[in-house]
């Protein structure tokens, strides 16, 4: 078996794609102007800019002036909830309602707020990671200022219930957001159709820049700053805009959302593969409902083995992949989502994730397949964990 | 958060692995709900240590320390085992991240665990020699 | 008279260096990785930040954990300012003290937390852009929570006695935070001798790319997040790193501090000869103190004509130039800072600062020196204002 | 702010700049403080403007935006002139960033305050035929 390299963790980052690359280099040495200037090396980046806010417009079914481009995924979330909150809260609005397993973008952002004096309901999500519109619905309160629950989750790649989720929110006349971050590229998204008032995205999920991220906002919902300062961004987002960031974005939301139907065909079939191949090893898991998940995702827990372990042997056999969120692998606690799905902290400490695009073959997929039954059955060899398990002691 | 060389070195070739069926002292520290637990396993002839071997369920710094911490106490008398500390641990793999520093205390107590079971077995009372066994807190 | 290209606009933005360029290159395609993976490609990752970060922090004379990578300087700003108010409010203190001609990441940021229950003084500045540092003493108070004043100036180049100030904040036991956007490169920084708190730089006016910052937080001073989310710069700024802007931001302020007396000494020259050499024509005054100010500056008014109208004959000539600050050109107000050093709205519209680097050679100043009184003559041929200066008439 | 092509060439080569000494009606609109001034100057025979010329202190749509009124009422009858509107002086100039709207309306008016000069300078009240002369408000 010949070593091969395979980067199996796109929902981790992703690399930059030739295309986006060739379209930001002149923007770093020749076409450098501040896109504020009134000189023409200014209004050239000013037109840059424009036509990249046009393309990311295009792919959600927004208008241009409905986009609004930030540094990341993080602070385009972050701005839309304690926008929101701060809106609201003059209308004497101060409860949120987000999901269990949110990204942590959006749950330390309200929990910062319960500490401002707001109330945030935490709906929970069904063993298979879905969230039920029913119970977003009941949590509805005559206070409710903003619903923020994720497109698709990062983890375990389950499509949530967006568009019946947006319903109820209008229904009651409560904002929506969304943090479709894992979604966009990968599901149809059609923003003004689906009913939603703000979306956050990211641009090194698909193929731009790392430190580049947009905010939908719906026109006529006018949200306060999180940045304040210079008239970028029609006054709404302060800092020289960086260009060459920008125009990646939109030359890679435009090659993402292009064939998102056929990207899905290909990938689906190797990701199922996958599945498959890794759940005939005793005692794992596939976390998340099968079908409402990302087409590349697949999570599976391994029992008696520890995460970390596991990706360093993956490594060394050439193999990126994730244990939970790649944010938090410095954390000591397993994955909030993972454990918010019932499972036990053990349980979800031996857990992995791929998240694979059209680059992983099919030879790619029987090499992983070779590669990972060796890994765990080194790794339980050595697991204590393992070894009461095969004794039919408890280990928890 | 980045692994040493020698950190990588032992979790990808651990020195020691295994179980020993008539060990004279067998130590187990942590719980999996935290992530880590190590086994130790001790042969101890005429207070020396003959033979150690481990099993560890944890990251890539629990097996590490593990294994660097068999290495260190392996012909040593039980006096030099019990002398080991997690940062002598630290040091011989040239150093671990902050977050993993409670990894190798993990694995300086469960040396002394495996002590303190040798000392029982014997009859003798392992806590005046041995000390406490502390699991470390998570931070 | 040849045409040529000038860049002189260098405070608004500046082009990436080829070697700041060369420096992130890798970081788009190949080592592309998330700096939070455990694998290989994302401990490399994380090992190119951290070079990046030893390098702002020796720049400065910090320590690279009192480094946190921003989105940009307004980040820095907003979150400097936010955070410390949110911070001292838990102790009851709720006031600041800025100056009236800082930028407006800063005082937008003031005016913001006006709104919310905070107190600010606005120190003068005198008709030379210098601020007092005897000022902040008297408008210091007992509830003062921080004092946050610029390094340099980003319209008139006035270089602020920072020393001073941060020695009487530290007298008085208050925080203290400077903009030095515009600062670093240009003047020596030392923030543990001088004993500065908090300072915002950002990468795009020291040749990186745009869109990447840093806030430089004293060790023992903990901000509360302006970004929450992922545990990314140990915790206090969410959002996947920026690899490639941050590695380049690393290697552009080395370059940067490198010889910062060496380069003065080429562009101080060349900047005298081009204020002398524009002040010959009647009614112009040079805005802000002569000698305290950056090498590469000059803010020059020319009366009877408007700034727009200039910035745009002088791009017409090949020459990028700038009125006031770059990120207000869409606005119609005079420049704040040109209006608080006593200027007339009309003398304020007719501003123009250059700001120069070693690229800008003698004969560039020749042709400048050239270009600009014919562009002057024909504005004021065709200016209402002017031919009532000139029958001696009151025009404001 | 984009300005279009035809707004930096009729800044760039403004038409029917200057003054006319003897002229029959002159008209200026805005103030230095805002930064826009623009002064008309128009010689009128037989109801037609054979003549008009302009000054203006201001950004570069302002002074693209006198020039189109210019080129658009010059050989006009004042009854044409009197239609301009700002929308058509925008129009001709293929656009304007919003932000310079009101220079458009600047140009119109200045236009008015000429008119208005020359029914004044007739002894004819000129308000039931040009109006009330508005200066725009900064938004
Ligand atoms: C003094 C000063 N502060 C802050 C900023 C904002 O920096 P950035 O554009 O990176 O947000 C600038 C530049 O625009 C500046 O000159
Ligand atoms: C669902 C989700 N939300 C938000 C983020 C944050 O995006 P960024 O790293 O651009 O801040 C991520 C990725 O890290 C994500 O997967």
């Amino acid at each position: 078996m010949e070593k091969r390299f395979i980067y199996a963790d796109n929902a981790a980052t992703t690399a930059v794609s030739e295309e986006v690359l060739a379209a930001m280099l002149p923007h770093f040495r020749e076409a450098y102007g501040n896109a504020s200037s009134i000189y023409k090396l200014g209004r050239d980046a000013q037109k840059a800019v424009e036509t990249a806010r046009e393309k990311v417009a295009k792919a959600l079914g927004a208008e241009p002036r409905e986009i609004y481009f930030t540094s990341c995924g993080s602070e385009a979330d972050n701005w839309a909830i304690k926008g929101t909150a701060e809106l609201m809260a003059k209308k004497g609005k101060k409860h949120i309602i987000t999901s269990v397993f949110e990204h942590h973008a959006v749950l330390h952002t309200t929990e910062y707020l319960e500490k401002h004096g707001f109330e945030v309901t935490y709906i929970p999500v069904s063993d298979k990671g879905l969230i039920d519109p029913e119970d977003i619905r009941k949590a509805i309160r005559e206070d409710t200022a903003l619903v923020t629950i994720m497109y698709a989750n990062n983890e375990i790649g389950t499509i949530q219930p967006i568009e019946e989720i947006a319903a109820i929110c209008h229904e009651k006349g409560v904002l929506f957001h969304t943090d479709a971050v894992q979604a966009v590229g990968h599901v149809e998204i059609d923003v003004h159709k689906q009913g939603i008032d703000m979306l956050s995205l990211s641009g090194h999920k698909i193929h731009a820049q790392k430190g580049i991220g947009a905010l939908y906002i719906r026109k006529g919902l006018v949200l306060p700053n999180l940045i304040h300062g210079g008239g970028q961004e029609r006054g709404k987002r302060a800092g020289t805009e960086n260009v060459p960031a920008i125009v990646g974005l939109g030359v890679a939301i435009e090659a993402a959302t292009r064939n998102i139907a056929e990207k899905a065909a290909v990938i689906t079939p190797r990701r199922n593969r996958l599945i498959d191949g890794i759940l005939k090893l005793p005692y794992t898991r596939l976390n998340g409902d099968r079908d409402k998940r990302l087409p590349g995702n697949l999570n599976i827990s391994i029992e008696g083995i520890e995460g970390e372990s596991l990706l360093l042997m993956l490594d060394m056999n050439g193999i990126c992949a994730s244990s939970g969120s790649a944010c938090t692998s410095g954390s000591l606690d397993p994955s909030h989502v993972l454990l918010s799905l019932g499972l036990k902290h053990a349980v979800a400490h031996g857990s992995m994730r791929l998240s694979i695009e059209e680059d992983v073959t099919d030879e790619d997929v029987d090499y992983i397949l070779e590669v990972v039954p060796k890994i765990v059955e080194r790794l339980r060899s050595m697991s204590p964990v393992w070894e009461r398990m095969m004794k039919g002691e408890d280990y928890e | 958060m980045l692994y040493s060389e020698k950190v990588l070195d032992h979790f990808s070739n651990p020195r020691n692995v295994g179980e020993i069926e008539d060990a004279d002292g067998v130590g187990e520290i942590g719980n999996a709900k935290c992530g880590d637990i190590m086994k130790m396993y001790l042969k101890i002839d005429d207070n020396t240590i003959t033979d150690v071997k481990f099993k560890t369920f944890g990251c890539g710094a629990a097996v590490a320390t593990s294994s660097m911490a068999t290495e260190l106490i392996k012909g040593k008398s039980i006096d030099d085992a019990l002398k080991l500390t997690n940062q002598a641990v630290v040091e011989a793999l040239d150093g671990l991240p902050a977050v993993k520093i409670h990894c190798s205390v993990l694995a300086e107590q469960a040396v002394r665990a495996a002590l303190s079971d040798y000392y029982t077995k014997q009859g003798i009372d392992p806590v005046p020699i041995v000390g406490e066994i502390k699991v470390p807190e998570e931070e």
